[in-house]
């Protein structure tokens, strides 16, 4: 298997290059929830999360809601 | 106001209708600086709005995941969430946190735009506020925006296509009410879309002096999530706005 | 507001008590300057008041006798009946006109005391008003005093026994709001009994701030009965009072 | 009969010597309304009015509820 | 204001005229409160009033006598000294204390009647200042009384006989300006004598505020004694009263 | 000589029954100064403070100017 | 004030240095509104006054041509003639009228630019404001800039360089006085170069609060002009504007 | 001599193709005031006036200080 370096929510981390982005989900435990993602800063529909595969060196953010006025 | 005791009729003129859904109060209230998600949500309750305003920001990694989470406590499903760009100093930042959000919430197009001059005050930067909004309209955002009381610029807001103007009070969290009524009666009148008056709120009487000047609604956060007893301040303000807005339409 | 949305047992935070009774509202109306007996009475109602004012004048002998009666609109059974001195500029006129009031009404023996020093602007006489006030106290009378907002001749009437101390927020019928609240807090800080605004409430913003302050509640009538629609300025104000004091519980 | 004079809310009035409070309230047509009635500003009791009687130039006022705030 | 440059005969308009005496400044100033009696010396010239009020109190026996005097620094032949009954809480005390005044200085009738209500607001006590003004006036004392706002009373002092009404802007030393400038308003519309505003002027906008409103006269001392600069703040005040006595005038 | 207590400014002071009020001042170390003086609160005038002799128990107060608003 | 009054050296307190250049005096008036030309120049005079405001516009053709000219009353040799935009509702035309008046006035660069909103409020258009004031300095004008109390924006046109800022009191020719002190307190704390109240400023009052807030210079035009006696409002302004600083100094 | 026609201050003005600027000021009776001049919206500078010649339909400005705020 082939270990790649990514970043995410602005830190480095380590993935796999087979990895998508929903297996990248579930590995940190957020299936199901409310999130969004993006790649590079270019948001990736729900739809497209079981396709999309990670590349090194991208840089992911994944975000949710939190309180706020 | 208990609607029984509301002559036939009336109950309509509490009503607010934005980008073409009406909501039953025209109070608008945010979830930040509450002790925990119940009392948010006891507080949201008590508030009898339809419109609630969330941040969006990044997960914290690692952290156990299995933490409760906002929008179980106010559900897409029982209110209208408005996410905001609360955080965002510019416009590129802020178009791009709402994309996200809409992906978020299923791409519900509603948004509260807010970009932010500088830490400390908190006062809009207007110039990159018009810049995202420009974008993010022709992106087919339904775009409510923060905004200064400059009734000019709340025009260019308008012109734009944006759906609701919502400016200041006075700074965000000061509760200083409204300090300046004759710019925002200047808004109020030339505004054809609903205008909301955004921060600065600090108590019962400024959201009732809101009202009373003609505005279509107050948002609210700190007021409510800061007072010693939350829940009972969400009544008071839930009360406040309709008095005003009944003394405004009883003249 | 719906008192099911309360936390139990908070509804007792909106409740008066005046000279050992209690009234389900902080709000109290006059019943001058209406259309007609009954819109006074459609006022009183939608206001939610447990106390109304009258004022005592002289029948207009020879006029035919079957016209309407202002206490068969706003009947005793139903409310408490508060007679004022409207009209009197001196202690005597004051006394006797409230000694005729306790007769008319079967001897109750609570009573607004006002005397006031001019026509013009109805401002009280404050040496006249605190002679008036110990001689019905020693006839037995239960005085809620109108007064000016100086708290040591406020505290003189207290000292002195009247159940209520009702200082003018602006002069009356104005409705400049409340014009000194430094004024205000003090009375309200030193008093043992209710501290009810009288006069110059303008609109229910006016009245939320009087409530916020601390006040024990609002008297008015000019804002509610010459407003284009009394019924919904009624609603105003009996949401705005209860606004201002979950506003000032919640803090 | 004999007539006096008495003044009845700051006016004139003809009177009969022999009425009693309780027959000018009933000849003003005003039995049974709520009211106060002074004489010489002496407040007389309601159920005084049956046996006081008027006195020439007894000066007596009747008072009711209006409007007033 | 240098006075060339001013229109030929608008000297006069800047003129204040008590009890027949003509003052050639509206404003007075107190001596409380300053660091020595140089710096209240250098203030009250710096100031240009014509008339400085002192309080009476025991010498302090034994101290050794060679200090200072305070009217060794202000002496009665180059300003009007005006006696004040600072810390009298009664209508005898403050008539005993300005019959000493009088002793002390020589005979002269001008005096500043305020008895106050309590210790802690130092709002005057109207009735023990009616009751003090009216002995005073039959024992020959040309009074200017310190009062509150309340037109009726100031009526009563004025038909009295007192020469100047001296209404409160707010409470003593607190520096909050004008509370209510409508009763103010009212008083100097009904007043012949000389209306001074008395107590609660923070800062130079204040006092033209007060000559705008149309003021005879300003009279302070914490506002200047307590400044950093007292000297500066003493101009600054004198610069105030003419810029609003001639805001005033020209409308 | 003959000693005699008064109360001068609320406390008790000795004093000689041959005083008369401008002895005391003198004695004071106040003659000279801008003071008022009264006896039993009754104001006495400069002009007697010669003649005025002081009696037992005789409340004295002797008041100047001092700084105030 | 009388110059030989002050402390050794506080004249310099009073002087304003606006791009390079001292003034005697932090008050700034305009031209517009007087009766005639005399009593522009009176009133300008007596308000002690370094910089004059005019507008340019075009010369009536035709119209007999011996018509006096502005510029023979405050002739520039007298005083800094500061050429605005009025009537400018974009950035092209506000250029273009500024480049014309440098011509006109032998290429000094000090200018007073202001682009309008609409002409009901002549409220900023501070888009536009923005636009022209970054085309100006680029081409060696010395900009002071009239806009709205946004903070935000003010330091935007601070950072491009404008030598002066000068947010507006309330709309122009209102007389409101300062609607909101705490922006202008914002502005005043950030800011390096002047910041001079441009607008509103109705009576002596108002401009001795600014100065207290912190401002260094007001510049007023309506105020005076339209006072009944406008020599006099002149002086007023004069010692407002002295008064408020000393207080402000003396803190 | 040769008319041409000019806009001068918005309004349609006849002139001379022989004029410079200097002239129409003259004519105008403009001479020596406190003035500047543009054509077709670019400023020309005093001392280019007597050079600058007129072209038919040219758009000439000319403006002076009026009171303002």
């Amino acid at each position: 298997m082939n270990a790649i370096q990514i970043e995410l929510n602005g830190r480095p981390h380590p993935a796999d290059a087979n990895y998508t982005l929903a297996d990248l989900v579930a590995k940190l435990g957020l299936a199901g929830k409310s999130l969004a993602i993006s790649i590079n800063r270019e948001v990736i529909k729900r739809s497209d999360w079981p396709q999309r595969r990670l590349a090194a060196a991208d840089r992911i953010e994944i975000v949710h809601a939190i309180g706020g006025g | 106001m208990n609607l029984n005791d509301l002559p036939a009729g009336t109950d309509t003129d509490h009503q607010l209708t934005v980008a073409g859904k009406t909501y039953n109060s025209k109070l608008l209230v945010g979830t930040g600086k509450y002790k925990d998600f119940q009392e948010t949500r006891d507080a949201v309750v008590a508030s009898g709005t339809g419109i609630v305003t969330v941040t969006v920001r990044r997960v914290n990694i690692g952290q156990h995941q299995d933490e409760p989470n906002l929008l179980d406590f106010v559900p897409p499903g029982e209110f209208t969430i408005l996410p905001n760009t609360g955080g965002c100093y510019n416009a590129a930042d802020a178009v791009y946190t709402l994309q996200m959000a809409r992906e978020m919430l299923g791409g519900h197009s509603l948004c509260k735009l807010e970009v932010l001059g500088d830490e400390k005050t908190l006062f809009p930067n207007m110039p990159e506020t018009l810049k995202a909004a420009e974008t993010l309209i022709k992106d087919g955002f339904d775009v409510m925006v923060y905004c200064s009381d400059d009734p000019i610029q709340a025009k260019m807001l308008e012109d734009m296509g944006c759906v609701a103007i919502m400016p200041l009070a006075s700074l965000i969290g000061s509760g200083m009410g409204i300090l300046n009524p004759w710019n925002l009666s200047l808004i109020i009148e030339q505004t054809q879309v609903p205008v909301i008056v955004d921060a600065g709120v600090g108590t019962a009487s400024d959201a009732a002096i809101a009202m009373e000047l003609g505005c279509d609604g107050v948002l609210m956060n700190t007021a409510i999530a800061k007072a010693r007893d939350p829940i009972r301040m969400a009544l008071a303000m839930r009360d406040a706005v309709r008095a005003g807005r009944n003394a405004y339409l009883a003249g």
